[in-house]
């Protein structure tokens, strides 16, 4: 065995891989920044809005037995709704005010949560 | 006369049948790929791959019939030239890209950190069968295991190694279905309870511009770095674009499906019809499904490791859980996360968090095998 | 002089315009593609192949034009590679075995029986064709018009005796769609009353475990006694396992529709592309045709008679109509079973018990092919 | 012509193919034997229950003008299923008791009968 | 000494790497790549096939990886002998035969004249091409550009001269996007107010008959006097037969779906990395882009011109407008034309009069490629 | 520049193009002719009946804003089907009688002013 090569090519590797998703950290922080100048990051805000029900109900947070999820709409899909309503009560810093009633699927075409986008990837390759 | 004349031809067809022929080597190698059938139908371990792959192996096991992807002018000789030639991973890879939804990543590119790390079993475990005494061309396709990601060990394994396809696509896709199996017990392991239980905040909206901007950087970025990945990081940031433009559905619509499924036939059955006794009933083979496990492990527990260190690192705020998920294996490794952070807090949710590394895992691999094929290609 | 120049470029293009170079055995080709093009839309006559069989024709015998099969460096030539390498009947089987179900044959095995016995007119008019002064791999390529089944006629001739493709094509595809013509007076002619009044008994049901065995041990048993049959059964054996083990839809649904679609219709334009006057155009054709009704005439009878043994053998339990079936013409045959019966007794269903024979004859001629393969191949 | 090639081709065809086909017999009643064995053949019983109609009206066999069929699903496949009653009937020995009344497309995916593979095998390949 | 070995590894990647190399041609190509992604997707440019051409444009100057469709070995390179070897047009051309129409064709045959009128830029091109030193079949590749039809271009222009297909692809593609803005003025200049407000009688109806004859008529005038049209006129009535048969509709559905969208994929690609800085950046390019855009204007006026003809000759039936429609860019010439007419009179619908030409357009310049092949072909 | 090819080239083409192309017309009205003899061309006359709605309401020809169209139908396939409509009036001698009120897709599977056909040659290819 030839431990130079062994050696060189693990170090090698590690960098490599390191330095290209790294740089693609910084180029897609870069566009990222670029586009919320360019844009004033009003529609972001929109978006918001729209895939966020408005508080009403008064229930605790976690998981009602009582939701109502729409057939073929997976489990999973129910808990990503659940975590991003808790994240957004966490920054509004009033957790526990209310609780998902029903879900029904957006009509929007690529929601931030891609809905569509998960259970495509659930297709095994 | 006559009559001695079919009594010969029958002998003739006796002697030359595969009754005749079957020695104990094919009949393993056949019993072997009845176990696979059995793993793809009953258990469901990637069956879109594992059937193919395992009929293909029964095929090339038959005495005498010579229908292996290595024999010269059979119907499987020709149909493995798209892997031998390198052309359909990356048409996988194609119709991967029409069905992955980058928008974790970009709401959140620290991730990619995580798909880096979780790279990092594929270099140790080379190390490892470098030690064990295969040549560096075959270390690097094992190595490629840890990657979690079929068609890229495949991609590998048919450039660098090809006598070793079968047993690295087993391998590969048998790990990728026991995801579920092999990674918890990693996970908990290397994390405290307090860790498991971080509540991500949410992830930022991400805006069409965005997620189109990103395949046509990510294809400058790791082609430019690492060119021997282009074909597939090429191919998967094509079929990325044609989605998130939302200008050409059709194409994107044919590329996921009829396009996805035909090769997934072809290169199912023809790779596992490389797998003739010759080249799989050697040790080896079970040296490549221990050096497997081993990447996988490797994998997770770096990407956890390192998880932890970004948890460190932003005091708290990241959930070293979904380090693991950076292994690929999409969306199986993501939903492990999921699971088992919420098996610690029931209102915890980690499933979109962990997409992020775990497509980035996806890249991840691509680079480090565009790293491999520019040491060890041709 | 520029005048000039362009006069005797026109008058170049026209004296290799194909209006000049038009002899009158292309036109009659070209006439006989009109009619099988009448026969294929108007008559309904197998449309998905004799459709582009009769437009490849067409093509092939334009004069000048050069867009035949054989013609090196046409478009005609490169896609007819998928027919020369043995490339697409395999393929095509993969789709057919993907829609076929096979319960009626494993709820009663003894069916294989009559799909055996169906098969003996491709051996009686091997023997027909020889002393009609055909080449020994002319004769087989003839004979497997008998077996009823188009893509294993085409596998057969394509690798014995090409330049007969176009006739054979042809000729088992019309005899296929006159399924329904010629069998019933034979069927009649060789039964009683009696014994066409016979009802049968319920098949049992079939577990899905038996279905997801059954390909399997085909395949075993198949490819071990006659290897050369490998490539066709050992596809038709894949698609089946594929439909029956329920957990790759998505290959399975591209199997059967998309990958069929492409295939059949390159498969269709270069079979019938083959077809030039010189290869056409000769007495063999017409001996050929005359050949292929005596081995369909020949396979139905021999169906009939052994389903009239084993009327006797089960003392009256089975109905003889099904051994017709046994030619395969899927599933055409087993509706002429059906109607023979139902015309002596209302009452009487035979078409699930003919069914059986039916699917056993896709295999009985994909082993009679192996044969000739084994003894006239390279 | 070569007499003694034609007839050893004839005859070691013929034999090959009686012969593949016989071992084919053997080994799926063979199987089908084992499985009955190792399941107890519990799982088809239930399956005929399913797939039987229960027993109601009282007219006779023949094919009854008014049964009414679901639209799609062909002429044949009544036939079929009036075989299969007729020859249940036949077996339990009490012949000429009810009549089909109205064919449904069952929900189950593979029924013994399967009416789903009769109507693919339809396509002319 | 080993950490000297790592050192010298990584420097070479980095010497290796496409940032070390990338020089300020291969960095303009990639910009202008970008431009035709955003024409693409943010203008809709026709863009299932702009968005592969110009993917395909981005990773054939991508240093380094030699990713272009003429680099022997890579993915590209397979993927493009379907263009090479002519075989992708064609099967497009399948399939557009199976979405086309040709029934306002037929039940007005004097739109045929239209159609050939639109083609007259083509040569008119051609003779500019030359007179600026292109040679002959660059020259001829250049003024098929003015047929206003993407295989056809592509299919002549990889027969003739492949290292234009870039230029001349991204040329036909963009003008054809922009007929609506190129043709109006065109129309109006020439036309006057009371010929543009000319309503047409209504088109007879057409049987069924008379479509399926179609097809095998044009196949046989076409291919008889200009056989080198063959593949493409072939192909595209073999569709339309296909569709107008109605007895094969499972295979038109697969021509005009997913066969097409496959090849589209492969073709757009494989088209757009022919286009390395070499062959794209030289001042060719930008006199190539100068003629295709005469060559439309001159088919547009050529097209109405002879509409005027038909204009006086038919005493007023015929409006000129639907003359520009015979440059082909099905339908969006023929919505032009109604357009015009429209805002002249609004009750006036020439559309379907339009679809006439239109549609002769497509065989007008197939014709037209068949001559300029028969001339400058091997 | 070879300006007796250039030439040549030129004249050649656009006389074989035209020559092509008349040819067809040729053949297409002779095959035109025979089909009407041949049918007495009567089927055609029945599709005219079939596809033409009935003159009923008395509104002005041009464009009514009121018309019904039903979704999915593009706006000028309207455009066509009341072209036709203006068309037959202008044959039949009186102008301006009656407007399209509502429209539905046919049933007809091809009928003459094929609005299928039209829809489909839309995709760009
Ligand atoms: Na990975
Ligand atoms: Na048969
Ligand atoms: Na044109």
């Amino acid at each position: 065995m030839d431990f130079g090569l062994a050696l060189n090519v693990i170090v090698t590797g590690i960098i490599v891989v390191f330095l290209a998703l790294i740089l693609l950290i910084l180029v897609m922080t870069a566009m990222g920044a670029v586009i919320t100048r360019l844009t004033g990051s009003k529609k972001p805000e929109k978006q918001i809005e729209k895939s966020s029900p408005a508080p009403q109900a008064a229930a605790p947070a976690p998981v009602d037995a009582s939701v109502q999820v729409e057939s073929g709409i997976e489990e999973e899909v129910v808990a990503v709704i659940m975590a991003a309503v808790s994240a957004m009560q966490a920054e509004s810093g009033e957790p526990g005010t209310f609780a998902v009633k029903s879900i029904r699927r957006s009509r929007e075409a690529r929601p931030a949560w891609s809905v569509a986008g998960l259970q495509q990837n659930t297709r095994p390759f | 006369m006559m009559f001695q004349e079919v009594i010969s031809t029958i002998t003739d067809m006796a002697v030359n049948s595969g009754f005749a022929n079957l020695d104990w080597r094919s009949l393993i190698m056949i019993l072997i790929s009845f176990v696979l059938i059995y793993l793809a139908v009953k258990k469901e371990y990637e069956p879109l791959l594992l059937l193919p792959i395992a009929f293909g192996m029964l095929l090339a096991n038959l005495p005498v019939a010579n229908l292996n992807s290595m024999a010269d002018g059979s119907l499987l000789y020709y149909l493995y030239k798209g892997v031998k030639l390198g052309i359909y991973p990356p048409l996988i890879f194609l119709g991967i890209g029409t069905m992955t939804d980058f928008g974790p990543l970009i709401a959140n590119p620290k991730s990619f950190l995580l798909g880096a790390a979780a790279q990092i079993g594929i270099f140790i475990t080379f190390f490892g069968a470098l030690a064990l005494g295969f040549t560096g061309p075959e270390a690097a396709s094992i190595g490629i295991i840890g990657g979690a990601d079929g068609p890229t060990a495949i991609y590998v394994t048919s450039q660098l190694a090809d006598h070793l396809l079968g047993s690295i696509a087993v391998a590969a896709y048998s790990y990728m279905a026991l995801v579920p199996i092999i990674q918890p017990p990693i996970m908990k392991a290397l994390t405290t309870k307090k860790e498991r239980s971080v509540v991500m905040q949410q992830l930022r909206p991400v805006s069409k511009t965005e997620r189109i901007i990103f395949p046509i950087m990510v294809t400058l970025v790791v082609c430019m770095l690492v060119p021997d990945a282009a074909p597939l990081v090429g191919m998967l940031m094509l079929g990325n674009l044609m989605r998130e433009s939302g200008v050409v559905d059709r194409l994107v619509k044919t590329a996921q499906n009829e396009l996805m499924n035909i090769i997934t036939i072809f290169l199912g059955v023809t790779v596992g019809a490389t797998a003739t006794a010759e080249t799989f009933l050697t040790p080896k083979t079970l040296m490549i499904i221990a050096l497997g496990l081993i990447a996988f492990c490797i994998g997770t527990a770096c990407g956890v490791l390192f998880g932890k260190l970004m948890y460190v690192a932003t005091k708290g705020k990241v959930n070293p859980l979904i380090g693991s998920a950076g292994v690929s294996a999409v969306p199986m490794a993501a939903r492990v996360s999921q699971k088992v952070g919420q098996a610690e807090n029931p209102g915890n949710f980690l499933l979109m968090h962990a997409m992020g590394p775990n497509v980035a895992g996806v890249i991840g691999s691509a680079v480090a095998a565009g790293v491999l094929l520019s040491i060890f290609g041709k």
